[in-house]
């Protein structure tokens, strides 16, 4: 296996740019790329769409703010495609004041449109939202009496992930409930960045043990804690 | 006969629901307190959306691990025997069917079985979060909630007016005045709990509600 | 987690009725729960139908015979669903004399297929299959300009698969390409019987590295090496 | 001119095909000659469809490890940083367009890009295996063959009569007397192999051939 660029964040940052589909890894927060999204935030890059299941929390009494929060504050994206926001009181104030789209999609069909962009599947058919406004516009279609929901795929330009270790080919391993979106983002974009806190020789990594191929990732960014 | 919310009961109810081993999704807020009320010798499997099989207790203080959350963003810690996933494999147990049980929080819900939970148009629209999945997805689905809104409405409704969660999913509805199964397109009552009455609670309730013949009241 | 029931291979065949769907993994034999086919070989059951990415080896000039192939061989199966039956000559035989109906899928539409059983997906389109004879009798569904097959879910009454080790709750660990359908299988069927090489207690795996978790098995059978 | 059939040759075009760090996926047969021919400072990164990603040299006698096979079923090796996967994500891999080149043997191919390989009815039924979703998946598709079947006709068609393994979709053919690109309904010759010439394959195949300007001959 040839070993992947290890890269800097603010280099990683550099490649994402204005106009491009962005998925971020990270569940309330937990396995998101904090070091990559402190970069882009840096970068002060706009004009993105996210995908993400959400967007953290940024909570205007407290002050908590974590995960891809940071990026929602500076407006970097025009566009936010995600499963839940509900603990981000500025994704709220974005939508409702109609200054950021917010595209609300179950978490589960979020997770399976992001696999299927990622293994080459061209829709699939799910009973979740059947009867509600997720309903609207999209086709149903009725297999032995049982109706569903046509679902799309979803891919993007840069993935950016967040995993425990990786080799040097790029070979990854998630920690715990870390792991969330960020296997399936590893296979549904044309750019995929993996932030690590670990990176090992090629052949230390158990070949029964990587959760993610090493063929998804382009590159490697090393996890740096936040200087407080 | 006055109503005096209590929430404690609805989970104490629920808790009696389960048998040993049951896999079970608890919903944030309420659902949670089912675990404290769990009988002797009753131990769930207690799934989190956020892939993760064998929840166990929060951890102490100190002790938390910012790889483990919770679905709701909090720390968690993990049973022996329990195991994490990503996703997709998390939503594929939970449509697949294979989560016995899942216990969710309710605005409305009503004798269709149709449950709103996620959405108050113009107000809170916080996302849907895995709750759609696991409407459809888990084999039985019980709501939890208090029998009355603030303004005194039963939450319990002929007909939901909020965007619903899910359509004709709910199987059971557990408040604090009694316990509930949807059938046929009517609430029937199971049990109601000391001190409330059927007639009471019938009275109280603009919705259909069939007292079930077998219908006991239970001190919880 | 409680623990599951360890089973023996006659106990597990016992619970295999004619008529059933079953499904077993195993590539070419690699992966494939020997025990419990030998004691199914040895209960005799028939009238069943096979899911099966293949029939393994069974060749009429060498005398090879392995896998889920000695069921093939009496005739334990009146149709068969798999990807590949080359190397099997009964199977052939069986089909070209019509003795046993074959049906002949993808093998990654197969995969496909059983991965939708098991996570309530009611179909997939998938582009594998446009224009050849799989085609005959499915819809053709056209997304974004791009045609696709829908292809539908399978299931089973019952999987039997093998794994490496469990722990006796039943969370499974399989090595090498001995994974194979296996992980697949163990969630599309309403009983499933594990059959692994090792079993270790309660919490001796690590929950980072489980491959399918404990709630897909039903039991457990111990892998026997086969006298010979 | 005599025609010899070359197996070798064939291979050997075909690895110089290839840039250090490819994915690809070689079929059972014939395409697996391709990596004794590899040049210096080309590694792949194998792919197998029953689950492996970095398939290496077949282990020595006595070292086979019953859970180590290739997609025939032949003992196996895996390189440092390969792994392992199961068969839906391993086709996820495959239709999902991350598998750069597919090299699949061939019982017809025509100019249309359709190939046939899996099956002759009545008389050799196997089974497409992966092969189906390696033409359709793979980014490059490329079909490897002697050029004539034992009978003397051309496996390259102007249309084919075996059912189909897929349609439309390959890229380049590669015989044992030259090399050619499928484009707008007809091959084109990129290269002849010596001794054979453009005209002699154009003499001998009953399909569509357009001589590319800048069609060379080689020596293989």
């Amino acid at each position: 296996m040839l070993a992947k660029p290890i890269i800097s964040a603010a280099e990683a940052a550099g490649r994402i740019k204005s106009g491009d589909v962005l998925m971020s890894g990270g569940f309330m927060g937990c396995g998101a790329p904090d070091t990559i999204i402190r970069a882009l935030k840096a970068a002060g890059t706009k004009g993105l769409t996210l995908i993400s299941t959400d967007t953290a929390f940024h909570d205007f009494k407290t002050g908590r703010i974590n995960g891809i929060a940071p990026l929602v504050q500076d407006r970097a994206f025009v566009r936010i495609i995600a499963s839940h926001i509900g603990l981000n009181h500025e994704t709220q104030r974005q939508m409702n004041a109609q200054e950021t789209e917010v595209e609300l999609v179950p978490q589960g069909t979020l997770a399976e449109r992001i696999r299927c962009g990622g293994a080459g599947i061209g829709g699939f058919l799910t009973p979740t939202g059947l009867g509600t406004e997720v309903e609207e516009g999209k086709q149903v279609i009725t297999v032995d009496d049982r109706s569903y929901l046509l679902e799309r795929p979803l891919k993007a330009d840069v993935a950016i992930i967040k995993a425990k270790k990786a080799d040097k080919a790029g070979n990854l391993i998630y920690a715990g409930t870390a792991r969330n979106f960020n296997p399936l983002m590893a296979t549904a974009a044309e750019l995929v960045i993996a932030e690590v806190e670990e990176i090992v020789e090629i052949g230390e990594i158990d070949p029964n043990q990587v959760h993610t191929p090493s063929i998804f990732v382009d590159c490697l960014v090393r996890s740096e804690t936040q200087e407080s | 006969m006055d109503y005096t919310p209590n929430k404690e009961n609805i989970a104490k109810r629920i808790a009696r629901i389960f048998k040993n081993g049951d896999v079970v999704n608890l919903g944030i807020g309420l659902p949670t307190l089912v675990v404290d009320h769990l009988p002797e010798g009753v131990t769930l499997i207690l799934q989190s959306e956020n892939g993760l099989m064998g929840l166990g207790p929060a951890p102490e203080k100190g002790q938390e691990d910012p790889d483990m959350v919770n679905a709701g963003g909090a720390p968690l810690s993990v049973v022996p025997g329990g195991c994490f996933f990503d996703s997709a494999t998390s939503f594929g147990i939970i449509r697949g069917g294979h989560v016995d049980y899942t216990v969710l929080g309710v605005l409305e819900v009503d004798q269709q079985g149709n449950l709103a939970n996620y959405k108050v148009p113009g107000k809170m629209v916080p996302g849907m979060g895995g709750a759609m999945d696991l409407t459809i997805g888990a084999r039985v689905v019980i709501a939890a909630t208090l029998h009355f809104e603030p303004s005194g409405a039963s939450r319990l409704k002929r007909h939901c007016k909020l965007p619903l969660t899910a359509a004709g999913e709910v199987n059971y509805v557990v408040t604090d005045v009694g316990m509930f199964e949807i059938v046929g397109g009517r609430f029937h009552l199971l049990e109601c709990f000391a001190p409330y009455t059927p007639e009471w609670i019938l009275e109280k309730t603009d919705a259909e509600i069939h007292v079930s013949t077998s219908c006991k009241t239970v001190s919880l």
